[in-house]
């Protein structure tokens, strides 16, 4: 309880901003784990065991993750907070997207784990950006400020730039850092021309003074406010991958490392829809809703049916999971749309369970990958139903969920979304939502029908080597897919209560 | 003559920031790309200062301080994803570089 | 009604079964048939005490047991049986060991019969769900194992079949999903009080504006249309039924077609009966297409089985016919025939399989004479094929003879066209059985054993149903009436203008004496 | 705007005006001169001078791969300095809250640089 | 009153003039001198509204270091000399991307033009500008009390770019794994690329000493990356 005598030690100065630790404490434990372990590694020189890094990820997401139980209670009792001058804004939601992005990063160390041994990479760089990025997502998801949210943004961007081009023996991983590069940094100025715009309509970068501006006073003018959203929707629909902007997914999904794709769908999608439905539905909801939301519904519209349509085309697998994800992204844009507290807890229901689908979806790609992360047609999936049938089950249950089947984490997070998209008048919306689901549900049924049915049992099938992280992952993802599908009510309770709030900084 | 007010900075920085954007778009050479970037990145810095003259607050100054790191490790990090993928290959035009045309 | 965990218990233990049997490692291949045969037969046995423990006169909800689920949605896990639902899913449990005996798997049993187990207790929990989201989860899990079972154990063509059969449904619950969210917030928006999914409060309140429940309903009635099946959405039929095995098609025509049926008498007269009265007219129109359409299709049929798809086709058109003619004859005939058609197309089915174990085609063509070869099986098709045309004294004709009073006074011209469908129905049967049974038999169709006691066993108890409720069908009348008159009383108070035109029934040997004073 | 600014540019007037003499003149000349003097190229004027000597392999040389690492850190640790100007200035403002908080971001540097060091990247030679 | 715009309208000339001559002009390296010029304009039009200590950072850092690197990767690459542009792969690329272009540069000039935006935002709402004393001290006491937060995460910011810049310049010359990968089509001359690359590593190899620790044969090394 060192930062608590260090508090009070700082919070003696007077004048100044009391910083209370224990309420970054998530990003605090994920950075510093980050960076520790990238001292810890360099300084001991190899003499570490080799799964070291791996074990070190895992406890600071674990213990992240206490934390945030602890401060879910706090905030119970003392209600939402906002803190370091404005800003981080600790409340429910911020805590619920935190737990999601700590869930995203053990399940990724875990696939991490058993890919670089196979691909006989090495290094702690892979964990240490993980966990750095996991931190810049952390700070995005309880900014209440655009520019941390902006900085936010950015550490988890350039990790994972880096992250997708760290493969040295695949010349496709460079060009899809490089590609992923240069559509993020496209992305930022946009969502930075954006910040700056909107700065100059209200005065303030702070989200809860913001807010307060635009109630109080209507601006003639708001030529300058109408661009600031327009630009802002442009640099988030980019990093969510929302069509049109969605031209760099499909590539860099395929070309990155599979656990990396894997991170990339689960934790920057939450992040950035964080940070979007902060900014968007909370500062700029009450005042300019009609603003936006007519944006937002053509990008929801365009990715549900871009997003299934393509998927239907491809071969690759990893290129058809990139493609549902953006029709996933579609589907969350539904929630985002209606913009009100049941919209939001739908959207946060959503991105949690979808990290468990998408986690265990790319740890099954990444395993039958096999050496060199190279296979991923749909013909290297011929025949996986016999010779493991236990993991062919499980990329069954995974795609059956992401379809929307009953009984899984899936259904019922399209069922919250369809439900806030009729209580706030869309229904047309929601018929669309599930229609795209229906036409995702062919391209799921192709890699079910591949595993199973095709091929005689006559013809060899290369032997599928499963470590034994990648299967803790997967069956921690699966465990997710059906509590989250069966028993769902711990979760629903919370995200219901999960709702966001925009405390003013004391000035 | 007029007076100058923040209106034609923000003109200006539109006009910068539009280049910056076309010439992205169009030119071939990432390095050419980079430097858009940067353009669009100044011309952000730009809109940030006149507002912050013209609201009489800091605000705006303190934003393009930060800008300015995350522009640098941008810079750092694209820079070195293009060297080393120019050291696997020799040349720079993103055409050869979209290998995966999905 | 003290709340009974007879029904949870019904739908919890297949699920076990499927347990075990996945647990169970794949080598020991001879213990998932007997695993999966007492589960069903355990099964059985609750429903034979469900069926015995009914208060016959009682229109209300039995066995009813209710537990929140998903407290935040206001979904709980409500089961219920009564009139209507009762027999159904007592034919559930009923012709699942049935079809379990009437066939083995060629290869790999293990998820063979754990596909079958959860599909039995989808079957069953989807009869007696009686929460909106409830019934939707089985509508769907339901599709699951019958996919896989098509695909995996299916002939020809069966990965197309599956899928166009996966696919078609899908859509069709898809709409009904943004149906029932619809029913239900728009229910809360006006009554107030939290969200609910319970079907009985729902029907009880009619809370809806009589445009939105028509939307609703139309999304409903697609995903029905689509499963009964319904003419124009019918084409995943034919193929699934041809491709599928055996104890696949079986389970199809008994159990999976019965839901569409069961949903426009549940969810659509129950729930929306305003809008049921003002959609009858296409509806009608719709199940008189399928019984003619069907019909003539299953004429031109070469493959037996397919014939016997389309035939299926034919029968739901009249169950339609029965449910929207909306007068207590015509659902009873309807709830009915969904009973007799599941023994008789089963069986139908049972035999076609055995042909094609001894013969390995299903092309009529090829068989022909074999009743000279096996006469035992002769006679049973015999007697299987006259309940399916509907021969007065067998179980067909009463079901169909109840619809068709119920159409001629509540939907007159829709009966007059529906009547040449049941000649059309002996014409492609008769037709079909003289080319396969009667005539020289050379080669093969000469050497053709005759039925074994084994498959005499199996399909025995369903031709006694047969005759059975042929002869006697007031043991079932006396349990659906209650529910069915309970159900028209509903539409006629929340419908101005409907006249429940009803005349007391005054067919069957033993006549009921109570007279009906009018509705009753 | 405020009129203080306007003198100070004001003031670098003299400056600018000294300087864009200093270019017409010498622009004049080098004009004046390419005016007159007769122009016949021949390839051997071209060549880069190389102290008499022919000139050998390219003229742009290729630099060498390690500096590049150089100039990445460079960066980094050039923005790093510019956090820590303002910071000087006003140090008595903050007092032991500002020397923390400047202990934690150079401490984070560092811990940067000591890998960047344990690598082996920084090695000159 | 006059010089403010007086210097206004020369820097904004010299802003725009180097803007195109990054677009258009074909050197890399007259690019990045381009590139210079601008930052120098908005420089200038930062002095002219100011902010000096931003103008100084802007010309020290941006100027002084980031246009060095890219000079220095130019160089290090040895792509100054001409690209041509003749060869246009997307046939649709560059009317596309003109028109897209033109779109943006419709979208930022209606937002700004139209309405004769002036800021309405409420004033020195974090903290007045033109207090007594330099700027640099005001930017001081907010940068570092105020933005405490967005200080500290920046430090993060900045060590993932080390790792990145660190893990990125380490050389392999590991054989490529997956350029059977691709469909044909697609991959023609990078196979050959490929080849040249391998070759021009054993030149890189023997022609320096790298630094960069993967050569072999460095005893005292010990464990390297």
């Amino acid at each position: 309880m060192t930062a608590a005598v260090l508090q009070n030690v700082l919070a003696s100065v007077g004048g100044l901003p009391s910083i209370e630790f224990s309420s970054v404490a998530p990003s605090i434990i994920l950075a510093l784990g980050g960076v520790l372990l990238l001292t810890v590694v360099s300084v001991t020189k190899d003499k570490l065991p080799v799964w070291f890094p791996a074990v070190w990820t895992i406890s600071a997401a674990v213990a992240a993750l206490c934390t945030v139980f602890r401060l879910w209670i706090r905030v119970g009792k003392w209600g939402n907070l906002s803190l370091i001058s404005g800003a981080v804004g600790l409340d429910r939601f911020s805590l619920f997207v935190i737990g999601t992005l700590c869930v995203s990063v053990v399940m990724g160390a875990l696939l991490l784990e058993g890919y670089l041994r196979r691909e006989d990479l090495e290094g702690p760089e892979w964990y240490v950006l993980l966990l750095l990025a996991a931190a810049g997502g952390t700070t995005m998801a309880a900014a209440n400020d655009l520019i941390v949210l902006f900085i936010g943004l950015e550490i988890l961007s350039i990790a994972v730039y880096i992250l997708s081009a760290m493969h040295r023996r695949r010349m496709s991983s460079l060009e899809s850092g490089l590609k992923y590069f240069i559509h993020g940094a496209f992305a930022s100025a946009f969502l930075l021309y954006g910040i700056a715009m909107v700065y100059g309509a209200t005065g303030s970068t702070n989200l809860a003074r913001i807010s307060t501006f635009l109630a109080d006073n209507v601006i003639t003018q708001n030529g300058l406010m109408l661009g600031g959203i327009a630009l802002m929707l442009v640099g988030f629909a980019f990093k969510v991958a929302a069509v049109p902007f969605h031209q760099w997914a499909p590539d860099v999904y395929q070309g990155a490392p599979t656990p990396v794709s894997a991170f990339m769908a689960a934790a920057v999608k939450t992040a950035a829809f964080a940070g979007m439905i902060r900014v968007f539905v909370l500062a700029l909801g009450p005042t300019y809703r009609d603003e936006w939301r007519p944006m937002v519904l053509a990008l929801a519209v365009l990715s549900l049916l871009v997003g299934s349509v393509m998927a239907l085309v491809q071969t690759n697998v990893k290129r058809m999971l990139a493609y549902s994800s953006i029709g996933h992204a579609g589907f969350i844009l539904v929630a985002v749309h209606s913009s009100t507290a049941m919209g939001t807890s739908a959207a946060l229901f959503y991105l949690l369970s979808y990290t468990f689908m998408v986690m265990g979806s790319f740890g099954v790609v990444a395993v039958v990958g096999r050496k060199g992360d190279g296979h991923h047609q749909l013909s290297d999936y011929r025949g996986l139903g016999r010779i493991r049938p236990g993991l062919a089950l499980a990329f069954t249950i995974f795609l059956l969920a992401q379809a929307g089947v009953p009984l899984t984490a899936g259904f019922l997070s399209k069922f919250y979304v369809i439900r806030s998209a009729i209580d706030s008048g869309d229904t047309a919306l929601g018929v669309v939502a599930m229609l795209a689901a229906v036409i995702a549900a062919f391209l799921y049924l192709r890699v079910i029908v591949a595993m199973y049915f095709e091929g005689e049992p006559g013809d060899e099938v290369a032997p599928v080597k499963v470590p034994a992280a990648v299967s803790v992952a997967i069956g921690i993802a699966l465990a997710g897919t059906l509590l989250l599908g069966i028993v769902p009510d711990p979760v629903t309770h919370a995200a219901n209560e999960a709702t966001a709030e925009l405390v003013a900084p004391r000035r | 003559m007029f007076t100058l007010t923040e209106t034609w900075y923000l003109v200006l920085a539109a006009l910068i920031f539009s280049i910056g954007a076309v010439g992205l778009l169009v030119r071939r050479n990432v390095l050419v790309m980079f430097m858009c970037v940067e353009l669009m990145l100044n011309a952000v810095n730009l809109t940030f200062v006149s507002f912050s003259t013209a609201l009489d607050d800091l605000g705006g100054q303190t934003a393009v301080f930060f800008v300015l790191v995350v522009a640098a490790a941008e810079v750092v990090v694209g820079l070195g994803i293009i060297v080393a993928i120019m050291r696997r290959r020799q040349s720079a035009d993103v055409d050869d570089i979209s290998l995966m045309r999905g | 009604m003290t709340s009974s965990a007879l029904l949870p218990l019904m739908i919890l233990v297949p699920f076990v079964g499927a347990g075990i049997v996945a647990l169970l490692p794949a080598r020991r291949t001879e213990l998932f048939r007997p695993i999966a045969l007492l589960t069903s037969i355990v099964v059985l046995g609750m429903a034979v005490f469900m069926l015995v423990n009914f208060k016959v006169g009682d229109p209300g909800y039995q066995f009813e047991s209710n537990t929140t689920w998903i407290k935040d949605l206001g979904i709980s896990l409500h089961f219920g049986v009564d009139g209507i639902s009762l027999f159904l899913v007592v034919l559930a449990a009923g012709i699942f060991p049935i079809a379990l005996l009437g066939s083995n798997p060629d290869h790999d049993p293990k998820p063979y019969y754990g596909w079958l187990l959860v599909l039995l207790a989808g079957s069953i929990g989807v009869f007696c769900a009686l929460d909106l989201v409830v019934f939707f989860v089985f509508f769907e899990i339901v599709l699951v194992p019958m996919y896989f079972l098509i695909g995996l154990w299916g002939h020809g063509r069966r990965v197309y079949a599956a899928t166009k059969f996966f696919l078609y449904t899908m859509f069709g619950s898809a709409l009904m999903l943004v149906g029932l969210i619809a029913l239900a917030v728009l229910h809360q928006k006006a009554v107030g009080g939290p969200l609910t999914f319970d079907l009985v409060t729902l029907a009880r309140e009619q809370a809806l504006s009589t445009t939105a429940s028509r939307w609703i309903f139309v999304a409903f009635a697609v995903a029905f249309a689509v499963k009964v099946p319904l003419f124009p959405l019918h084409t995943w039929l034919p193929d699934a039924h041809t491709e599928a095995p055996t104890a696949g098609s079986v389970l199809l025509a008994a159990v999976m077609l019965k839901l569409g049926t069961y949903g426009f008498v549940r969810f659509g007269l129950d729930l929306f009966p305003e809008a049921s009265v003002w959609a009858a007219p296409v509806m009608l129109t719709l199940g008189v297409v399928g019984i003619v359409y069907g019909a003539i299709c299953a004429t031109m049929q070469k493959d037996l089985k397919r014939l016997v798809a389309y035939s299926s086709v034919a029968h739901l058109g009249f169950i339609v016919l029965g449910i929207f003619s909306i007068t207590t004859q015509g659902i009873e005939g309807g709830i009915l025939q969904m009973v007799n058609h599941g023994i008789t197309t089963g069986a139908l089915f049972l035999l076609v399989g055995m042909v094609y174990e001894r013969r390995h085609t299903r092309e009529i063509s090829a068989l022909s004479g074999l009743q000279s070869s096996a006469p035992v099986m002769a006679g049973v098709f015999t007697l299987v094929m006259l309940s399916s045309i509907g021969l007065p004294g067998l179980n067909g004709f009463v079901g169909e003879f109840l619809a068709l009073l119920g159409a001629f006074k509540g939907a007159r011209w829709w009966g007059v066209v529906a009547v040449t469908g049941v000649i059309l129905a002996a014409l492609y049967l008769l037709w079909a059985y003289q080319r396969v049974f009667h005539g020289k038999a050379e080669g093969e169709n000469a050497k053709m054993r005759d039925l074994t006691w084994s498959e005499g066993a199996v399909l025995a108890p369903l031709l006694f149903l047969i005759v059975f409720l042929g002869i006697y069908p007031k043991v079932m009348l006396d349990r659906i009436e209650p529910s069915v008159k309970a159900l028209v009383v509903h539409i006629d108070r929340n419908v101005e203008g409907f006249d429940a035109k009803d005349v007391t029934p005054k067919i069957a040997p033993a006549a009921k004496g109570a007279e009906h004073g009018g509705e009753g | 705007m405020s009129n203080p600014l306007s003198d100070l540019l004001r003031s670098y007037l003299a400056v600018g005006l000294f300087a864009s003499l200093g270019f017409i003149l010498v622009g004049l000349l080098l004009f004046l001169s390419w005016l007159v003097r007769p122009s016949r190229p021949q390839a051997q004027k071209y060549i880069s001078y190389e102290s008499g000597v022919d000139p050998v392999g390219d003229m742009w040389s290729q630099s060498q791969v390690r500096y590049y690492i150089f100039a990445l850190l460079f960066v980094m640790f050039d923005v790093e300095a510019v956090f820590i100007f303002p910071w000087a200035t006003r140090v008595e403002l903050y007092g032991v809250f500002g020397l923390v908080e400047m202990l934690v971001f150079i401490g984070i540097l560092l811990l940067g640089l000591v890998y960047a060091w344990r690598k082996g990247v920084l090695r000159w030679a | 009153m006059r010089v403010e715009m007086f210097t206004f309208l020369l820097a904004g000339a010299i802003c725009l003039g180097g803007a195109l001559g990054v677009v258009l002009l074909k050197n890399p390296v007259h690019n990045a001198l381009s590139l210079v010029a601008t930052l120098f304009g908005v420089a200038v039009l930062f002095v002219n509204q100011g902010a000096y200590f931003l103008a100084a950072i802007q010309v020290i850092v941006y100027a002084g270091a980031i246009v060095i690197l890219f000079l220095f990767v130019i160089m290090l690459l040895g792509v100054d000399r001409e690209t041509d542009e003749g060869r246009e792969p997307l046939v649709a690329q560059r009317p596309l991307a003109v028109a897209t272009g033109l779109a943006i540069l419709g979208l930022s000039l209606v937002a700004l033009l139209s309405a004769g935006q002036r800021a309405t935002g409420d004033k020195a709402d974090l903290a007045p500008l033109n207090q007594p004393g330099p700027d640099i001290n005001h930017l001081a006491e907010v940068l570092f009390t105020r933005y405490v937060y967005a200080f500290e995460i920046t430090a993060v910011l900045l060590t993932v770019a080390v790792v990145g810049a660190v893990v990125l310049s380490k050389r392999t010359n590991e054989p490529l794994i997956d350029l059977d990968e691709f469909p044909e089509g697609t991959v023609v001359d990078v196979r050959r690329r490929a080849d040249d690359a391998k070759a021009q590593d054993e030149v890189d190899a023997d022609a320096e000493v790298v630094a960069v620790p993967d050569t072999e044969g460095d005893p005292q090394e010990g464990g390297d990356d």
